[in-house]
């Protein structure tokens, strides 16, 4: 099986010396959803910037980004759009307020999506049914400010669906939601995910999001993967120092971290070694001294920790 | 402090400050500047319409006085009179925007009306029927010029007063029973402040362009005060052959109205980036 | 056939199109214009244009110097008493509308005047009320004045003759047609106008009557269209008539401009001496003017040599009294008082011996849009200060200042204007500026008040003996010289830049040569 | 939106109402005796008094000022101390004159400001953006009679390239009035060689009257630009793969606009108040050289009246800008 998305040693610097992503490698296999996990900082957004080709100003990225086969970094995802889906974190900042919900999409379409504009009409109208918006005809005509927030959203996953990509993209797309709708919003994609057959690439901080969607898992710490490898497995046996403590100190799967001493350390200040031995109870001397490479220790699951919790190993 | 050096940090607005400095530098040693001081009211008409000389720098006017010395002079009119129309300006607006914002109901809502009917003309024509109504001259003008800018003012520590009111700390004070009065000008009136000196420093650019322009018009100052926008006036008919007649005091102008609004603009960031949308 | 003979038509009309924009370019007026065309609702220098080409009176200044000629009317008879003054029309008068005059006409005309009451009928209601013009024939006129009144033929030409039947349609209110004929003309002049592009102070179309009474024999090549376009600004003006978008100016061109324009090959200047008497006023009722000492003080402290010949370039007369230098009733031997501020310090020392207050600063006020005026007080200033008396400069407007002259508590103490030709005689210049009965009036703002002026002012007024006058107004005039009530400064040579294409121009004190029936377009 | 649209108006309804009262008062503060600048010249004390009577200046102020009230209500605004004719009348025909300055100047400003804007907030800290700030600073330090000056120095008095004055070359006469736009006149009366000479002679005004407008134009521009490329949604539409050009020109632009077109209202007022100077300059027979003759000739009627109706043009061009704003942002009709 080839994976559909293959990132390999991505890094992503920013004028002036930070150093946002370092070596991040992550594999989608085709209908797989991947999660990844981590504390705000910790590159996520950054990570999936760099896929889809819009990193701010004055950041440069390396590496490599296989999507179907080819390498979409160099040209800033531009061939890859329309099959890379993308829903954003925000549905209430996300639809420019002086357009039709419906003219931004068809926008979106008329770049990427083939056939004519009723062709785009009909297919958008069976997506607005299939995220089980109400009444899709009048909705292509309202403004962003007459739907609600999940209305919103589903209007954000049928705009992330109307190319009919082979990867979702999702940026934590339940946050600014309501806790009711965020369920019904994770079902919904869940639903069209499996329905699809379509890959999912879904960063969030949400272990309970993480558990209840995701196959597999992805943990990032200040720019470098922690340790990865199939959801159930990881949750119930996690390996990596960080993974243990994040899930630890906050079983209701809150997001507030403060079962952990210290914070994310500023992207311009990295420590040497493993980034996480300031605040590892586990670390030792030489810790600072190398940088913990990411190795595989069963079958799907990796890891980066020269100490890592005994249980597995 | 933080607010100043963040403006000279900012090198359009320290270049406004410069400009600022030096007229101010200029206006109040301008008797000891100008080659020829009295030439404030002195005529010689025998060197009338010279054209600009190592003698006469910019050149002499249709009385033969020296512009150079003019412009010199002329600065100090005008910073005055804008300063005087500011400060009467925002001794009308800002305690008629306190009232405002602070209280509710009618007196807050007439108020604003109020102000709300001074802005529904453009200052200038609001100032030429005031200026002309009243008798022409450079006091009227500047009653007249006061008398359109104080609604800015009002409106300006009107928002302010209304934000600062829903703020925690004033809350807190009318909690522990502080007079109104008292919150208002101590603790209400210092942090509408920043909003306030941007507001005036915008105002006095735009107040000496106004005054210039019923110089202009005959409605400001009166010969032979050395004014900019009424040598401008004067040297009408004196073109095209006595270019340098209308030309320097024009400059003079333009230089000033740049300084102001330079630094008013370096204000507005270093004071408050929440500022940048209000623009008379 | 016929196709081809319409399209060749349309095309040769279509080329003819550019040939016509080309036609014969209109006379451009670039004067400044009255603020109505009503002729009886207002009376100054700019309604002379309207009054002298669009109307007729009974009688028409012509040249320079300005002699009365009969013009509507033939002739007149004055009783022995000076009362009853007669006059007879001259027939076959046609107005625009085609009708003929008649007496009833003038009758119809003096009354509107005197019942609305504005303008030039204050030289009229001293002596004369409306019932009191008659018709006593078709074509002749009598007027019974309540007293002798010998400027009253000179006043004559004032007067336009309007036509009844075109206003009456128009009245409302009883207003005597005054809204219409604001924008419309009902006269029998040379010219007629064009209501639909008259736009007030901003463009007046006249037109050319053929039916003129006077025929147009006297000039075969008459302007046909006249566009009056007041250009505002001094500057503009003349640079409009360098570039040949006016053929003339104002008949004010500032001095500095002469040179420039006698330069352009295709404009000239016309210089012609005039009667128009540039004065600074002094309010005699208040100190410190009330004392003769501190007035020829002032007097004495004025450079009449550089104003006139260094600001206004030589081209200005020095005029030592209030009546202009070349009318008759003026003195010839009065002697001009010069700048000399020995003497003016000698004269302020008296006046302070005397108790005169000269500390206080004088205001003197200007009219802003005249430059002159602003000139003249700002170069005054300067001199006064040498002699330790402080000038200040009050920016004002005519009617401004005109306003406030009703009452001597609000007159200005100084303030400076021109005495222009409303008619042509002494009653126009001293009669009516240094007799007290016309306090009040701007004309005799500086409240001069001496018996024996009076009494010679209104001698010479009733007298209809030309050699009593005249002996009258000269010595009333040396009296008031003698007194220094007001400063005379100049008499204007009336400057008027002309395009070389107006031929004709003829020049006369009253209307400043404005009438375009003499002129005509070179080709 | 109708609703938007009326409660607009009605919010607009209470200021002008308040204007009306400041002239009547302004009217009667006046030093000057109104009846005696009326009478003219040569006036005698009798004929004031007259003049005094027969417009009502002897009755009571109440009275005046209920008469005043009920004659700007049925649009008279008087007669003319100057001339006598009705106020109204003269500014129904100078009106159109001042509009077509100002729309032109305004056409000017938003066609070159708009992009000069975009561009510079597009080329942030490169030198296109350094220069449109520099100009966008300078342009409202500017005093526009003198720029006027300027302009009218070098162009028409020493190159010769432009007309000097007016509307219209003189002997070309005017087409029929339709609308009293000359451009738009003539261009219904089928003279081309009209519309060529009425737009040249409006080049150097309306340039002169759009360099402020265009600095404030191209300024906010450019700030709402900055600012809308900040926004989610523009990262959103980069995301889903939106043009570049695109997103630049329409998709930001109309955003950013909503702020410039609150400026535009704004700018009116600085328009038609530039435009007293500057028709002052170039001989513009519009309400500018109106309002100056007024004050020349203390006509203080006629000043008013200007007042009067710029207050109301003034008031009507915020009303359409915001609606134009709601248009735009159809949340604006919301709050």
């Amino acid at each position: 099986m080839t994976a559909l998305l293959d990132i390999e040693g991505l890094r992503v610097d920013m004028r002036g010396g930070a150093q946002i992503l370092d070596g991040v490698s992550i594999t989608v296999a085709p209908g797989q959803i991947m999660g990844v996990v981590g504390e705000s900082g910790c590159g996520k957004s950054t990570l999936l910037r760099a896929m889809l080709g819009i990193l701010p100003r004055g950041a440069t990225a390396r590496g490599r980004v296989m999507f179907e086969g080819r390498d979409i970094l160099p040209d800033q995802a531009a061939q890859a759009r329309g099959r890379i889906g993308f829903v954003p974190q925000d549905p209430y900042l996300s639809l420019n307020p002086t357009f039709r919900a419906g003219d931004q999409i068809f926008e979106i379409m008329r770049r990427h999506a083939t056939g004519t504009r009723a062709d785009h009409r009909a297919k958008l109208l069976d997506l607005l049914r299939a995220v089980q918006l109400p009444d899709p005809e009048a909705a292509l005509r309202k403004y962003p400010h007459e739907f609600s927030g999940g209305q919103r959203q589903r209007l954000l996953i049928a705009a992330a669906l109307s190319c009919e990509p082979s990867l979702v993209v999702a940026d934590e797309p339940t946050t600014a939601l309501d806790v009711t709708t965020q369920r019904e919003i994770l079902g919904l994609l869940r639903e069209i995910a499996r329905a699809r057959g379509l890959s999912m690439l879904f960063v969030t901080h949400d272990f309970g999001v993480l558990a209840s969607l995701c196959d597999a898992v992805t943990v990032l710490y200040a720019g470098r993967v922690a340790e990865a490898g199939p959801t159930r497995a990881v949750l119930d046996a996690p390996t990596h120092p960080y993974t243990r403590l994040l899930l630890a100190c906050h079983p209701d799967r809150a997001v507030e971290l403060a079962g952990i001493p210290g914070t994310v350390p500023p992207a311009t200040a990295q420590p040497s070694g493993c980034r996480f031995h300031p605040r590892c109870p586990q670390a030792q001397a030489h810790c600072a001294d190398a940088v913990p490479p990411l190795l595989a220790i069963t079958e799907g699951r990796s890891l980066a920790c020269a100490h890592p919790e005994p249980a597995l190993v | 402090m933080t607010a100043l050096r963040h403006l000279m940090r900012d090198p359009v607005a320290a270049f406004g400050l410069l400009i600022v400095v030096f007229a101010v530098f200029v206006a109040t040693f301008a008797q000891w500047l100008a080659p020829f001081p009295d030439d404030a009211f002195e005529s010689n008409i025998m060197q009338r319409l010279r054209p600009p000389s190592a003698e006469f720098l910019f050149g002499t006017d249709n009385l033969g006085r020296d512009i150079f010395s003019r412009v010199i002079l002329g600065t100090r009119s005008a910073l005055l009179v804008a300063l005087a129309v500011v400060l009467a300006a925002m001794l009308i607006g800002v305690p008629v925007g306190l009232i405002a914002g602070w209280r509710d109901g009618w007196l807050s809502e007439g108020l604003m009306r109020f102000t709300d009917v001074f802005l529904a003309v453009p200052q200038l024509i609001l100032a030429l029927a005031l200026g002309q109504l009243l008798a022409p001259g450079i006091f009227t003008a500047m009653v007249a010029l006061a008398l359109t800018y104080w609604p800015f003012f009002a409106r300006t520590v009107f928002a302010e007063t209304r934000r600062l009111r829903g703020a925690l700390f004033v809350d807190a004070l009318a909690g522990i029973g502080a007079h109104p009065a008292r919150i208002l000008f101590l603790h209400v009136l210092p942090n509408a402040a920043p909003a306030v000196l941007v507001r005036a420093t915008i105002g006095m650019g735009f107040t000496i362009l106004t005054a210039a322009i019923l110089g202009f018009l005959g409605v400001g100052a009166t010969p032979p005060t050395p004014d900019w926008g009424l040598a401008v006036s004067e040297a009408r008919q004196h073109l095209p052959d006595a270019w340098w007649f209308a030309t320097f005091p024009g400059l003079a102008i333009l230089l000033l109205v740049l300084g102001f609004n330079l630094l008013g603009d370096g204000l507005r960031d270093a004071a408050d980036p929440r500022l940048r949308r209000s623009r008379h | 056939m016929h196709l081809l003979r319409s399209a060749f038509l349309a095309l040769v009309m279509l080329a003819a199109q550019p040939a016509q924009a080309q036609a014969p370019r209109p006379l451009v007026w670039g004067d400044t214009l009255p603020a109505t065309l009503d002729p009886h609702a207002i009376f100054d220098v700019p309604s002379q244009f309207v009054l002298l080409n669009v109307y007729d009176g009974l009688y028409r200044y012509q040249g320079n110097p300005p002699r009365l000629e009969p013009w509507l009317a033939e002739s007149h008879t004055v009783s022995a008493d000076g009362l009853t003054w007669d006059f007879t029309l001259r027939a076959g008068v046609k107005f625009h509308d085609g009708s003929a005059m008649t007496a009833e006409d003038v009758v119809y005309s003096f009354r509107r005047l005197l019942t609305m009451n504005r303008g030039p009928s204050a030289a009229f209601t001293p002596v004369l009320t409306p019932d009191r013009v008659t018709a006593t024939g078709p074509l002749t006129v009598r007027f019974v004045l309540s007293s002798p009144y010998s400027p009253f033929l000179t006043a004559m030409p004032l007067v336009a003759i309007v036509n009844p039947r075109a206003i009456a349609p128009n009245v409302v209110n009883n207003d005597w047609g005054a809204a219409w004929l604001a924008v419309n003309s009902a006269g029998s002049g040379a010219y007629s106008v064009l209501p639909g592009n008259y736009q007030p102070r901003v463009s007046l179309d006249i037109q050319r009557f053929p039916d003129f009474f006077r025929g147009w024999a006297g000039n075969p090549r008459p302007v046909e269209t006249v566009r009056a376009r007041p250009v505002m600004e001094t500057s503009t003006r003349v640079l409009a008539l360098l570039r040949g978008e006016i053929d003339a100016t104002d008949s004010y061109l500032p001095t500095d401009q002469v040179e420039r324009v006698e330069r352009n090959p295709r404009t000239r200047v016309a210089r012609d001496e005039s009667m128009r008497v540039f004065v600074i006023r002094m309010n005699n009722m208040r100190s410190p003017f009330n004392n003769r000492d501190a007035r020829l003080c002032l007097t004495h402290a004025f450079n009449y040599e550089g104003f006139n010949n260094v600001i206004l370039r030589g081209f200005v007369v020095r005029n030592g009294g209030p009546n202009p230098n070349n009318l008759w009733g003026n003195p010839p031997d009065l002697v001009p008082y010069a700048f000399d501020l020995t003497r003016a310090r000698a004269h302020c020392d008296a006046a302070r011996a005397a108790g005169v207050d000269l500390s206080r600063p004088l205001e003197i006020h200007v009219q802003n849009e005249l430059e002159q005026t602003v000139q003249a007080a700002q170069m005054y200033q300067a001199d006064l200060r040498r002699l330790g008396i402080t000038l200040r400069i009050v920016p004002n407007t005519w009617p401004g200042i005109t306003s406030s002259t009703t009452r001597s508590e609000t007159t200005p103490d100084m303030w400076i204007h021109w005495v222009s030709t409303y008619f042509v005689d002494p009653e126009n210049w001293v009669g009516q500026m240094y007799d007290s009965q016309f306090h009040g009036t701007w004309k005799a703002s500086s409240w001069y008040s001496n018996p024996e002026v009076d009494r010679l002012l209104r001698a010479a007024r009733t007298s209809l003996n030309r050699e009593e006058r005249q002996r009258l107004y000269a010595d009333a005039t040396r009296r008031v010289v003698a007194d220094a009530p007001d400063i005379w400064v100049y008499n204007t040579v009336n400057l008027r830049g002309l395009s070389r294409r107006i031929e004709g121009y003829t020049f006369s004190p009253v209307g400043s040569g404005g009438e375009i029936r003499l002129m005509s377009l070179a080709e | 939106m109708l609703a938007y649209i009326a409660r607009r108006i009605a919010l607009a309804l209470p200021a002008l109402f308040g204007l009306v009262v400041l002239t009547f008062i302004l009217s009667r503060v006046i030093p000057g005796d109104p009846a005696a600048t009326l009478a003219g010249d040569a006036a005698t004390p009798a004929q004031i008094a007259d003049i005094r009577a027969r417009y009502g200046l002897d009755r009571p102020i109440m009275e005046q000022a209920w008469v005043h009230m009920r004659q700007v209500l049925s649009g008279d605004l008087g007669n003319s101390i100057f001339s006598g004719r009705p106020v109204s009348e003269d500014i129904a025909r100078r009106l159109p004159a001042t509009l077509e300055l100002t729309f032109v100047a305004l056409l000017l400003a938003t066609c070159l400001g708009i992009p000069l804007g975009l561009l510079a907030a597009l080329n942030h800290n490169g030198p296109i953006d350094h220069l449109v700030r520099v100009l966008s600073v300078g342009g409202l330090a500017m005093a526009s009679f003198w720029l006027a000056i300027m302009l009218q120095l070098q162009f028409s008095m020493e190159w010769d390239l432009l007309p000097l004055r007016g509307r219209m070359d003189v002997p070309l006469g005017l087409p029929p009035r339709v609308t009293g736009f000359l451009l738009i006149d003539s261009l219904l009366a089928g003279r081309g060689d009209m519309f060529v000479d009425a737009a040249r002679h409006l080049v150097l005004p309306a340039v002169t009257l759009a360099l402020p407008g265009l600095a404030t134009i191209a300024r906010f521009t450019r700030s709402g630009v900055l600012e809308a490329l900040q926004k989610d949604y523009v990262l959103y539409a980069r995301a889903a793969g939106y043009g570049r050009f695109r997103l630049a020109t329409i998709y930001v632009l109309r955003n950013a606009i909503t702020v410039t077109v609150t400026q535009i209202g704004l700018l009116f007022g600085a328009l038609i108040s530039g435009a007293v100077a500057i028709e002052a300059v170039f001989d513009w027979p519009g309400l500018g050289t109106y309002a100056v003759q007024a004050i020349l000739s203390a006509d203080y009627k006629a000043l008013l009246a200007v007042t009067l109706v710029v207050g109301v043009i003034y008031a009507a061009v915020n009303v359409l800008v915001d609606v134009a704003q709601a248009l735009i942002d159809p949340r604006v009709a919301l709050q």
